[in-house]
């Protein structure tokens, strides 16, 4: 913005968001300019306008969105800035996309204050670089103390496919294999540490990372072999398979002894009564694979860094129930289920 | 309504409690409900609370009997 | 984890699987009740009932405190918690649980109680010295396991002067409930149990010894195996109490004596008897009012007492007639004899408590084992 | 989703939000596909994969998004959901493009009534199909009472340009005109009317609508000559200028005699101590247009039942300080400036 | 807007400036305060310094409670307001103005104090009534315009029984502030303001009547013509101000008869002289202590006193020291003779108070006016 | 500190309140300062208050005069 009038920098060492930085005034320029438009800088955003204008390609695009509301706002492994960039390129990824561009919508509580606002953004701003994606248009609102929970942030993102990829999950079939990235339950754990009344230490951080690259690893080495990818996110592998079987009228059929879960994220459960598929994750993903490219898709997927403990835990199995079934690492079988309600700590 | 985990009380603090650790997790809780805890000792937590020490001999006891039971089980399938 | 994982081996586990296979004898059936739902839960958790012979059969008692806790109870609870003045600290557990309305405190929140879900009684401390104007009242539940820590957290309570803090206490006792299923009148109207013998609870006898249960096993003559939650634990109780059976004893064996003793933790049974005191009787969902099997506090901790501060009373209420959750919680019924089961009734919208806590026989059935009723049973 | 075993029926009339509604099992499944799905019910959504894919052909797209917290979220003329499709549909059609999709994020308080939600979906499945735009991806939260505002829902929108249209605030030139759609302070004054404290009765209602099919007669009638579009939202009709004026590095230089205002906007506003330039309105454009086919533009904005009060209300000027000026009604001048601070009723 | 659009009428106005400038001797400058702010505002906003002849310049008086409030003043609401039991209702137009520390009511919001915006002192009158358990604090603040709807609340909180409400009381009198312009020797250290007469409060004389200004008028030989607010009005009174001067008088004249009387609003003055009484003293900014031109509440409704019930005491603070506000107060500066005008202090970051109120003469002077600093004035 | 608009009394309310309105918008306010208000009257509103009656023969005596002296004026250009 090109004021005429002076104006006080922001005092991001002690300020705090007031009303005022909401209300479409000068201060709400200034916020946005002095820390938002600095942590993505970018073209799109420099011009000001109230939307971005980018040039494509004929082809088909992916679009995306997610709210995100975690608590606490910083937890080890990331913030809520890093988990915005990283959980919306990952649905853009899981459609098979490059992802390209993303939008951000800030909702802040009266008082928050600059210090985290713009170590959130930073970590925004580096995710995004970090991933090659441009934040490119967002918005900010301010709400009076007492109607939001410090910050959430929407992210929208837009991605494009490469020819003919087309991933849905209507499009599994019997004996393809379940193929996962990575251990299970490192974020959800992560912020389960850190809440008030459960406070435990642990050295698990969230996995929280962008995974389009190792997609992309992927999608060359299986191409529509990768019937459909997933994250699992809230809801853990359990939700995620569960949606999957009912989208595809299959059923799966899981070896627990094959899915990597640490053994700090299995401490963590067994004292809170959770089940680790049922935990969040914000840097894994979970791929359907016919059977005769899967082994080439785990070697692709092993090469990536973020995929080195990648392995195959199961397959789809023709089942009108649609159930997820496991073969549990003492020698029965199960069910994986829905999480059934909230994810609460039991003591039972 | 009876979860409880095994760990290995790490540290003792004043005022009844303790940190104990669990395969790489740690975690504060009340030893009030236990008397003469040693850091190494292992003990259920539930809820918050250690419930019960856990008799080292006793577990190894057990767990060799398991073994030979499992193994004269195998022995019988073979 | 240590103390866990080597009791969760599948080797050892084929092992003992053939071990009880051999010595069930193949023509008698085996029938036993496992009391806690401790049990229940690990048995459907880790797929035991796949691992046991076809003539040994696990019947999944009443011991999950949620799940014997009686509607009326509930919606005392809802009540109190919807109180304008009142902040209710409730164990996780609970907030699913159905009262007479189908209202469940997770629905009561929703509607603007203050409802305040808490892991620890320290958790509920905490909460009540945060906010001194407001009457803190912890939904205090469970057997002989989970009361010590009530009674540390009202000792805490008295120390810190804490002036509007309460406790809503539904304790219940083990050994009264196990006496009920075996001698009630009222279960004979349903059918006899016919069990051969029980898995007794692991973490209440922690707490309790074993001692309790030798006038059970004497007086009904039916074994008693006092087992760990450890899916080893219990398969190698199974094969005692295989053996007592074909041997005819009745004793009261101890397989968890890594921590069970036969006297228990004197201290913990100390913090609980200065506090507390035994109710005339105590209405559990499934076996009704069963005499002795409840507590309250004394006297002279009757401040701390939620149901004298804010005159509580109880309505008691009918179940729903079609939930089957008593005659399975009395181990004459299973889950799927329910007509509700996983039609009406799952865990996302409970009809009865059963369908509610992993450690509840219907919960446990839907989620883990519900596959079974779809497939052959393996010979 | 095909889901095997017998779900109830979500309560619309009696019931609420819980937290098992956010927690990515099937009460948060169920939500989303019966009230949701239902509400705007299109193929994209149907698949129930975690972002939509759709075709494009080469050229430009823009891209926009925006958080909506009005409160209340009901208001004369709309709701919250109506406002969050216009709104977002109005920011893609400033930049020139034709909008075509949409995501939605949804934040919700534990204890939102399941009956103003469905009343808020289907509000916005109406808009969007009255608009010819799909809402193709979303996404739920629930955060516990007391850490929201009972809901708070950001869009995203993606559109086409034309070919060779790049709408831009530095556009702007010295002569160029400024035309705006029709009356302003409309939507600000309906909702400040229903505010508990300030509470007044009037006929006046939110003017929000989709300004697309605007847009696209006056692209059609002045093509480039349309410099920049913009919507007059938060901080109103002041606002928008200054920054285009500090974009363009440009003045303007406004009639207050032509800038169609509403008597019982203007009486609300005399009555609150509030400035009907500085106030909301979320259907109503401003258009700088070159000075040449400044009236073949206003011709076609008239022509528009959303245009029928389109008015020149004055010119771009050179001018270093670049002042918002405006001649008054009275006869002298004065600077429009900035809302300075928030946007509160004045006793002086 | 009836009584509102007729008085703004562009024809009448212009044909007013030409009358003015016929009757202004060409040869002489006029010099006319107007007091109130909300004349400077109506000047601003309507850009009626645009229709006046060059000789005829308005000076900006003090006459904006807002701009007057000394900095320590808001330094005890802000103090009150970070108490934790207490709630303070503002009016909107305060939440901006700076206090000592560079800190607002806004930013005192945003650290967490309970603040809330009122319209009106009778939604601080509901918001006491809904929560009882609150110190529910009206600021309240004004001329006599505001003081009656303040003494209205007063003695409806003590008709309703209101226990923890009170009124941290700020509200000044407009002859004192005048008095003090003409008289003070604070001011002759400045340089003693050249006032050939003055526009006279419109909504204030409302109340107080023109009564008060005639011993002003007599003593210090200045006219006074009470105008209001509507351009016209105040065109006319400029109009009747230039003709005393050219015709020596000193009187005080009433342009805004439709709405003024001599006695003004005789109600509204006793409910006032019920509950309040004069204070010794009252510290304006800019003009320093003045005697007797502010109210206190009476002993009897010392229960409703803020700066009793909480024993608030005022520590003076000296004004930024580059700050201008007092000598433009007074008249004796413009808004650029500042140099932190536009700079550093505009109406997002308020260095000085004059800069919140746009009723005060910098903020008014910013947002309107200031695009006349870089343009030739006409002649 | 004064801001005040002129309007019309529409209904008398119990409690010295009352609805008036102004082009199209109607607000309660209190009347508690003003004796006799009639329905039709204007009043001067001021945080919600009605503080003034308006005079209608004195403004509409203000008004001519205003015509007078701003035709005068216009007169003097010509
Ligand atoms: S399935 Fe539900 S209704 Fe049936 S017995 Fe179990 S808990 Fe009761
Ligand atoms: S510009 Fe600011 S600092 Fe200067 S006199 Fe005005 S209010 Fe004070
Ligand atoms: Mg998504
Ligand atoms: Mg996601
Ligand atoms: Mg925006
Ligand atoms: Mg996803
Ligand atoms: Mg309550
Ligand atoms: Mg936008
Ligand atoms: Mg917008
Ligand atoms: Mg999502
Ligand atoms: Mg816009
Ligand atoms: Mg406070």
């Amino acid at each position: 913005m090109r004021a005429t009038a002076y104006q006080r920098k922001l005092d991001v060492k002690n300020g705090r968001i007031d009303l005022s930085h909401g209300a479409g005034g000068r201060a709400m320029a200034q916020l946005i300019s002095g820390l938002f438009h600095e942590a993505f800088g970018n073209e799109w955003l420099a011009r000001g306008n109230d939307q971005a204008a980018f040039d494509v390609g004929a082809g088909r695009m992916v679009m995306t969105t997610d709210g995100y509301v975690v608590s606490p706002l910083f937890f080890p492994g990331g913030n809520i800035g890093s988990l915005a960039v990283h959980g919306t390129i990952n649905d853009v990824a899981m459609g098979g996309a490059r992802p390209l561009y993303l939008s951000a919508s800030f909702i802040i509580e009266e008082g928050f204050r600059f210090s985290d606002l713009k170590t959130i953004a930073d970590s925004m701003g580096e995710a995004a670089r970090a991933a090659g994606v441009y934040i490119i248009t967002g918005d900010t609102k301010v709400v009076e103390r007492g109607k939001a929970d410090g910050l959430f942030i929407s992210t929208t993102g837009v991605g494009v496919l490469a020819d003919g990829l087309d991933l849905s999950a209507e499009k599994a079939r019997v004996g393809d294999r379940v193929l996962v990235s990575g251990s299970l339950g490192d974020h959800g754990t992560a912020i389960m540490s850190r809440r008030q009344n459960l406070a435990f230490e642990t050295e698990i951080v969230s996995d929280s990372a962008a995974l389009h690259d190792l997609v992309a690893l992927m999608v060359a080495a299986g191409g529509s072999s990768i019937r459909v990818m997933r994250d699992p996110t809230r809801g853990g592998l359990a939700a995620m398979l569960n949606e999957i079987a009912h989208q595809s009228g299959l059923g799966f059929r899981l070896q627990e002894e094959a899915i990597p879960v640490k053994p700090a994220v299995a401490a963590a459960c067994e004292l809170l009564g959770l089940d680790p598929l049922h935990v969040a994750n914000e840097g894994k993903l979970v791929a359907i694979v016919a059977p005769d490219m899967a082994d080439a898709v785990l070697a692709a997927m092993k090469a990536h860094p973020l995929g080195c403990d990648a392995a195959d835990i199961g397959e789809a199995v023709a089942d009108n129930h649609q159930f997820v079934q496991m073969s549990t690492g003492f020698g029965g079988g199960r069910i994986v289920d829905w999480l059934a309600g909230e994810q609460l700590p039991r003591i039972c | 309504m009876c979860l409880s985990v095994p760990a290995e009380v790490a540290k003792i603090l004043p005022d009844d409690m303790a940190i104990v650790s669990i395969d790489g997790i740690s975690k504060e809780i009340s030893i009030a409900l236990i008397d003469d805890l040693a850091v190494g000792d292992y003990v259920l937590v539930h809820v918050g609370y250690a419930l019960a020490r856990i008799d080292p001999a006793e577990a190894e006891r057990t767990l060799q009997l398991l073994q030979e039971l499992g193994s004269e089980g195998q022995d019988l399938q073979s | 984890m240590k103390y866990a994982d080597e009791f969760r081996d599948k080797t050892i586990a084929r092992g003992l699987a053939r071990a009880i296979g051999a010595e069930a004898e193949s023509q008698s059936e085996y029938r036993f009740m496992e009391f806690c739902g401790g049990h229940t839960h690990a048995i459907s958790r880790y797929g035991l009932e796949d691992m046991l012979p076809a003539n040994v059969r696990m019947i999944h008692g009443p011991g999950c405190p949620v799940c014997v806790l009686p509607a009326s109870r509930i919606d005392m609870a809802i009540r109190l918690a919807e109180r304008p003045e009142v902040t209710l600290c409730v164990y996780g557990d609970l907030m699913r649980v159905p009262g007479s309305q189908g209202k469940s405190l997770l629905t009561a929140k929703a509607f603007g109680a203050d409802i305040r879900m808490v892991y620890s009684t320290l958790d509920a401390i905490r909460i009540a010295e945060q906010a001194p104007n407001r009457e803190v009242v912890f939904f205090a539940i469970g057997f002989e396991t989970t009361t010590p820590p009530t009674a540390v957290m009202i000792r805490l309570a008295e120390k810190k002067w804490l002036k509007s803090f309460s406790v809503f206490c539904n304790h219940v006792l083990t050994p009264s409930a196990m006496h009920s299923i075996l001698e009630s009148p009222d279960i004979r109207n349903i059918g006899r149990v016919e069990v051969d013998g029980f898995l007794g609870p692991a973490h209440v006898s922690a707490i309790i010894g074993t001692e309790p249960y030798e006038v059970l096993a004497q007086q009904f003559g039916k074994p008693i195996v006092i087992a760990g939650f450890e899916p080893l634990d219990m398969m190698q109780a199974i094969l005692m109490l295989v053996r007592q059976v074909n041997e005819g004893r009745h004793e009261v064996e101890n397989q968890y004596s890594r921590a069970v003793t036969r006297k228990g933790n004197r201290r913990a049974q100390e913090e609980v008897s200065d506090i507390f005191e035994l109710r005339d009787q105590f209405e559990w969902r499934g076996l009704g009012l069963v005499p002795h099997s409840g507590l309250k506090l004394k006297q002279a901790y009757a401040q701390f007492d939620a149901e004298m501060r804010f005159a509580m009373h109880e309505v008691r209420v009918a179940d729903n007639p079609a939930c089957e959750c008593g005659a399975i919680l009395r181990g004459v019924k299973r889950p799927v004899d329910c007509e509700l089961f996983g039609t009406v009734c799952t865990p996302e919208i409970p009809t009865g408590s059963c369908m509610v806590s992993s450690e509840g026989a219907c919960a446990a059935h839907w989620t883990y084992g519900r596959f079974r009723d779809y497939q052959l049973r393996r010979a």
